[in-house]
């Protein structure tokens, strides 16, 4: 087990604080709602896609542990302006950090890598993974409508 | 006998987990027997006799061995249905609280319910006393309704006199003791309400049994179910105490061994309560080790569990009530009130205050509570919740409040 | 490891009850693993190390102890999955085999089985896998037909072969190892025929799984059953291994705590596998001891459990041989059985025979060994079986064969 | 527990070897079979009433181990010439000696009280009981369509 310091880094603390892009769009290309059935707690995650399929907007509402709430918050900064294909890739790097794995030395996740310590909290996995999983569900619903352009 | 104070430091050295350190190095504060309880001794070595000494499989062996392990199995079942005036052919052991009332949702009402009959459950039940009845409608077309919790985590019992009045309820399924809320509903009015208007009546005993003197008879209720594992006894266990005259004529729910009187190619017959309704090699050691835990309960006295927990329950509410802005769920009185206590702090999440009191060694809970429809009419996603037991001590319950607040000081106030 | 022999000696040193003497004082010669098993230290002791370090209950703690139990609870079901090489999602915590024949019976017996329908058993399985199938056919409509039993004890493949030509089968369930005949059964066979026809297909592996290298995989199955307590574990325990894209399609069993994602009042959804079919706290303790069980097997090597379980079986077919006027059910290659022989003698009946041997410490079952349709096959109310497994030695075997002897005498015949 | 040779007293060998009133009765009153679910043994139990309600003939059939087929043996010769009053109270003696109650003083079980040691062996009480309670059945049954004469 990793002390509480891995798990409550002032990282994560200063984004739980101040979230980044809280709220809600009036016109997201998408909405999703996620909740964590261990514990309750929903996430509301808004997009907007642009034609090429990119990321413009991003907000997230719901109630939520220092954990989901920041990793929210951390998560909006860093897939904001990606395409689809990026934001995925992301996704699937996040997920395997949770699972105890580094990310890859080309892959930056921006503030998101202060939650690598989770992994060693199974229980608070599902916390931050809530967010990222909302993101995938939201890419997916509109992916089977509507292919992403890809290289140009 | 008269008085007996329950001497919870004599019980502490019974319980072996209870002298580890937690993972944090601090002594262990655990606060969460609502959801499992910790194993005195006792239990511990009744088990392991049993595998060392008399393992065998129960009910059909000639042998010596087997003729033990029978017996010892059945001296569980004994010492069960003793400890809450059950008798023993009504003593139905399944492999927990759960499954108990999806045999009666499955025995009775999948034969019993028809389209537009009625089940009456409350808003505070633990999922357990839900699901199997929504289940078991959705099978038959029957309808669940729910009792609503009002003021202080109180049921409000004219809906139910109404329903009763305006409704063709069959069943009504009631929890004892509420795992959030703490309240001790008053199930012998309930059941006698369910009686007069025609309708079988199931009681939740998951969080009394184990905490204060409870019989079959006393809450009126035609079934009765609690689980071992909450009770100081194993896993894997749980038990259905219900009245045999009803049982009996009710068709088996599992099919297997044990349970029937001849299998032939074209059908079958039943075996005499209560094996009936225990398809299969039953849990042996556990009933061996609830045994154990029902006869060390018996050994504390019920009423002076009771009146421990009482105990307790007062110093944590008046401890959570020096907690700056902390909403206390369910009723003030401690009297009034079973072991949990449930409580949200506005600027700290259960999984936060719960990751940061283990820090301290403190283990509470967080979450639903597996009470979602109760999550909604309180209108919070999750509680935190802290729960004594026979080991707990006042300086257990101070502890959490000392690391509340150094959980509120790590995360940024003071 | 090539050739690797078991040593039943070193077995034996690890299974505290062999060491005890029997109620007649001469040593323990235990011969009916077929109806349970012996316990070694490695599994009694990871139960007791987990009630005395870990035991919290699992899922939905934060702390640092749930997540700890959490950690051995779900090490054992990787453990058993590795093992009967499932996997983790498809592999289904239930109390016994018993309740998981049931749970595919009513999970998706009742709601995919309509009037007219044909479930396929055979007069070889255990009431286990004949009983729920009557109850779900009395539910539904459907009808049980049974494939019999014909020369030495083996299954008479052309009726199956008809009954799926002719009949609307949507099911064959069908025992691995007969608990009575010791057949080793051609479950690859029999499920691809079950495929073919457009019908699911159930092996109970009961008998099987203890004994000898079992896949899921191999036996081609879309479920496989099996119990804890057969196989060096605990009491309380048993598998569901199945497909789990065909579980996911399943409404679920039974209904509570652990398996939902929401309860509304509306109605609940379902959480995802293995946790939709495990309603209310799991048989926790019994996982981690089932999950040292079976690194135990693993440690002796299943291909050497098998080679002695040969060796020990060929031993007791000898010895039976030579007991006068025995008759043997089952097949005579050693090779094409499994552990469970069963005999009868004309002179003496079953019951006197395990009650005249146990005498020498000798235990073997008598009665019907939950077979009764298969009992009327071979035209006898009961017999004697016994059964070996890795604590047994050859020893053992030819005590039965003195302790049948001086039965003989006892009861007056020389 | 006991020894064996509790269990397997001479008398009841004798009794196994050589049973009494065994077979079936061409006109019963009633024919009664009882199982017993452990095991599987069947036993049929044939009597014949007078019209005082005495049961002048008594036949056992089926298959049973040495205790079954004994007790059956020792209860056809007990029972044969009592009224319907005196077998009752009877087999209630004999199930509460299987219970471990030594019969009361006045009351004479005759061989059956060699099976009195069964009761320490509780897998072989339901053998012993088992042509007990199918009397028991058979008096039963036809106690519902005749009253017995009382005491005349
Ligand atoms: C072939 C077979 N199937 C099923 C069972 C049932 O196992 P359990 O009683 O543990 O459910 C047994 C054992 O009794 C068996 O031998
Ligand atoms: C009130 C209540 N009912 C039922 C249960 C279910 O008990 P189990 O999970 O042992 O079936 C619990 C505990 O989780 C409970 O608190």
């Amino acid at each position: 087990m990793g002390g509480i310091e891995d798990l409550y880094q002032e990282m994560i603390l200063s984004h739980y604080r101040a979230p980044r892009n809280r709220g809600t769009l009036t016109n997201p290309t998408v909405s999703v709602t996620q909740n964590n059935p261990m514990c309750g707690d929903e996430i509301q995650v808004d997009v907007l896609l642009d034609d090429d399929g990119r990321i413009v907007e991003l907000a997230h509402s719901g109630q939520g542990c220092s954990i989901s709430q920041s990793a929210a918050s951390m998560m909006s900064e860093k897939v904001m302006g990606t395409t689809r294909d990026e934001a995925q890739h992301l996704i699937e790097v996040f997920r395997r950090m949770m699972h105890g794995d580094d990310p890859p030395a080309d892959v930056d996740l921006g503030d998101s890598e202060a939650l690598a310590g989770v992994a060693r909290f199974p229980a608070r996995v599902k916390c931050a993974l809530l967010p990222w999983m909302a993101l995938k569900d939201a890419l997916q619903s509109v992916g089977t409508t509507k292919e992403t352009p890809h290289g140009q | 006998m008269t008085e007996a104070r329950l001497d919870s430091l004599a019980v502490r050295a019974d319980v072996p987990i209870l002298a580890r350190p937690s993972a944090s190095g601090r002594p262990l504060v655990y606060l969460d027997s609502a959801a499992t309880s910790q194993k005195p001794m006792p239990v511990l070595d009744a088990m392991d006799d049993y595998y060392r000494a008399a393992n065998a499989n129960v009910h059909r062996g000639v042998y010596a061995l087997a003729a033990e392990a029978t017996e010892r199995f059945e001296q569980g079942r004994a010492d069960v249905a003793r400890f809450v005036g059950s008798r023993p052919e009504g003593t139905v052991f399944a492999k927990n609280a759960t499954e108990a009332v999806n045999l009666v949702a499955y025995a009775w009402g999948l034969r019993h319910l028809t389209a537009g009959d009625v089940v009456v459950v409350t808003e505070m039940e633990h999922h357990s006393n839900i699901v199997p009845w929504q289940i078991v409608a959705g099978l038959t077309g029957a309808r669940v309704e729910f009792v609503p919790v009002v003021d202080d985590g109180v049921l409000d019992l004219a809906v139910l006199r109404d329903l009763l009045a305006t409704e063709p309820v069959k069943m009504v399924a009631v929890v004892h003791v509420s795992n959030v809320l703490g309240t001790i509903n008053p199930v012998a009015d309930i059941t006698r309400m369910a009686r007069d208007a025609g309708a079988r009546s199931l009681v939740d005993a998951s969080q009394s049994v184990p905490h204060m003197p409870v019989s079959l008879a006393a809450t009126g209720a035609d079934a009765m179910v609690f689980t071992g594992h909450k009770m100081l006894g194993p896993t894997g266990i749980g038990v259905l105490a219900a009245d045999p005259a009803w049982l009996d004529g009710l068709e088996p729910f599992l099919g297997g061994g044990e349970m029937i009187s001849d299998v032939r190619r074209e059908g079958s017959t039943w075996a005499d309560l209560p094996h009936k309704f225990e398809a299969g090699t039953p849990p042996i050691a556990e009933a061996v080790g609830l045994g154990a835990a029902v006869r060390y309960l018996e050994g504390l006295g019920m009423d002076a569990v009771r009146a421990h927990e009482v105990e307790l329950t007062t110093r944590l509410l008046a401890v959570l009530g020096g907690v700056e802005d902390a909403t206390v769920y369910g009723p003030r009185d401690p009297a009034r009130r079973g072991s949990p206590v449930s409580f949200s702090l506005p600027d700290l999440h259960p999984h936060d205050i719960a990751q940061l009191v283990d820090r301290e060694g403190v283990c509470v809970r967080a979450g639903h509570h597996c009470a979602k429809p109760l999550m909604r009419a309180l209108g919070v996603p999750a509680t935190t919740r802290a729960s004594t037991y026979v080991y707990n001590t006042a300086d257990d319950v101070d502890a959490l409040g000392a690391a509340l607040a150094s959980a509120r000081a790590f995360m940024g106030r003071v």
